[in-house]
């Protein structure tokens, strides 16, 4: 097993409620699962909001493998300026 | 020559600089919060941001634009936590040759800001609601 | 609002002004004097215009401008006389609700500016002599 | 006859030497003409240089007889900013 931190930041905060989460989780999952797992948490509030995903304060284009110790956030929209 | 900076609190604007004998172009872009927010009326903005990433993006797309753009330098500060309304966000500042290019990297620099830089706004609304500006909840 | 100034003397910069809570956008351009025009090593600009003649066709300019454009205010400044390598020659500065239509209209505002307003640079070169300088003489 | 005033500013001045110019003219003289008469002052000193005429204080885009008591400038290319 590994464990992974997700950091939740304004629409993802804002469903689950919390500003990060702990997930154990099998070695081999992927982000892609990883964003099913939250989307499912957030019980349809993330649906049709776009996320994008950073591994390790890192934008990630591609699905990958994460490793025991990441720190993930699934990132929506952003709105500086 | 790239500057960029996260602050939480009011900011002090770049100065302007007579020294620039090269650059006859100084270009200023100050983002202001307004009163409404897709119209509804707020109290103010919270801007929240992803500590130890936001930064490292700001830095990485100022480094671009001057990269891209024939532009001698660009300073950036980016407000965080409680802005009021009036104040100023968001305070950019490009130094260039010529008008053209200052110009054309300013547009640049903001829509590239805007799309990749993990800030996000909540609105305080009139009811003490805290909400984060483009959620439809 | 517009407000424009033929100013004999070095400026004084508009104020930014966080009284204003549906601009989101404030833009300024400082337009500098370098230290070569065309090539040419030069120890200071003196800038002629057209009395009675260059403040009336910056103020239509202006006007235009904010009708051509959805901004709010353009307030504007431009020195003659003197005016020594490194200081601000042309002060401009656009308020509006949003970044593009500002800086759309501050780049054909210039464009404009540059075409139609009747100012011209006398370029005093290191060997004392004075020549318009797009002048091949 | 009329008498105008031609304002000299930047490369007209300069091949000129002169700030500004007093004309006499026969009625009916135009823009054009007096264009012509400035040029032959200077001399060739202005081959080349476009000059828009301005009658005065105003842009007047085709040619038009003058007045007495016009004030006419030949403008060259402006270079404000």
């Amino acid at each position: 097993m590994i464990t992974v931190k997700v950091k939740c930041f304004s629409q993802v905060k804002y469903a689950l409620n919390k500003d990060e989460v702990i997930f154990e989780l099998d070695h081999g999952t992927t982000t892609d699962s990883l964003e099913s797992m939250i989307r499912d948490n957030a019980k349809g509030k993330l649906d049709g909001v776009r996320l994008r995903v950073a591994v390790n304060r890192k934008y990630i284009p591609e699905k990958i493998e994460l490793k025991d110790g990441d720190e993930i956030a699934f990132i929506p929209p952003v709105q500086g300026g | 020559m790239v500057k960029v900076e996260i602050i939480n609190g009011p900011l002090d604007l770049y100065l302007t600089d007579n020294n620039r004998t090269q650059d006859g172009a100084e270009l200023v872009f100050n983002g202001r919060v307004r009163d409404t927010e897709h119209g509804n009326k707020i109290t103010y903005l919270e801007y929240e941001h992803y500590d130890g990433m936001a930064k490292a993006e700001l830095l990485q797309l100022a480094d671009k634009t001057v990269k891209k753009f024939p532009i001698n330098d660009l300073f950036c500060k980016h407000r965080i936590g409680k802005v009021n309304i009036g104040e100023i966000s968001l305070h950019i500042i490009i130094w260039s040759k010529h008008r053209k290019e200052g110009l054309d990297a300013m547009s640049w620099f903001i829509s590239e800001l805007k799309n990749s830089v993990p800030i996000w706004k909540w609105a305080i609304l009139e009811d003490g609601s805290r909400v984060p500006t483009e959620c439809k909840d």
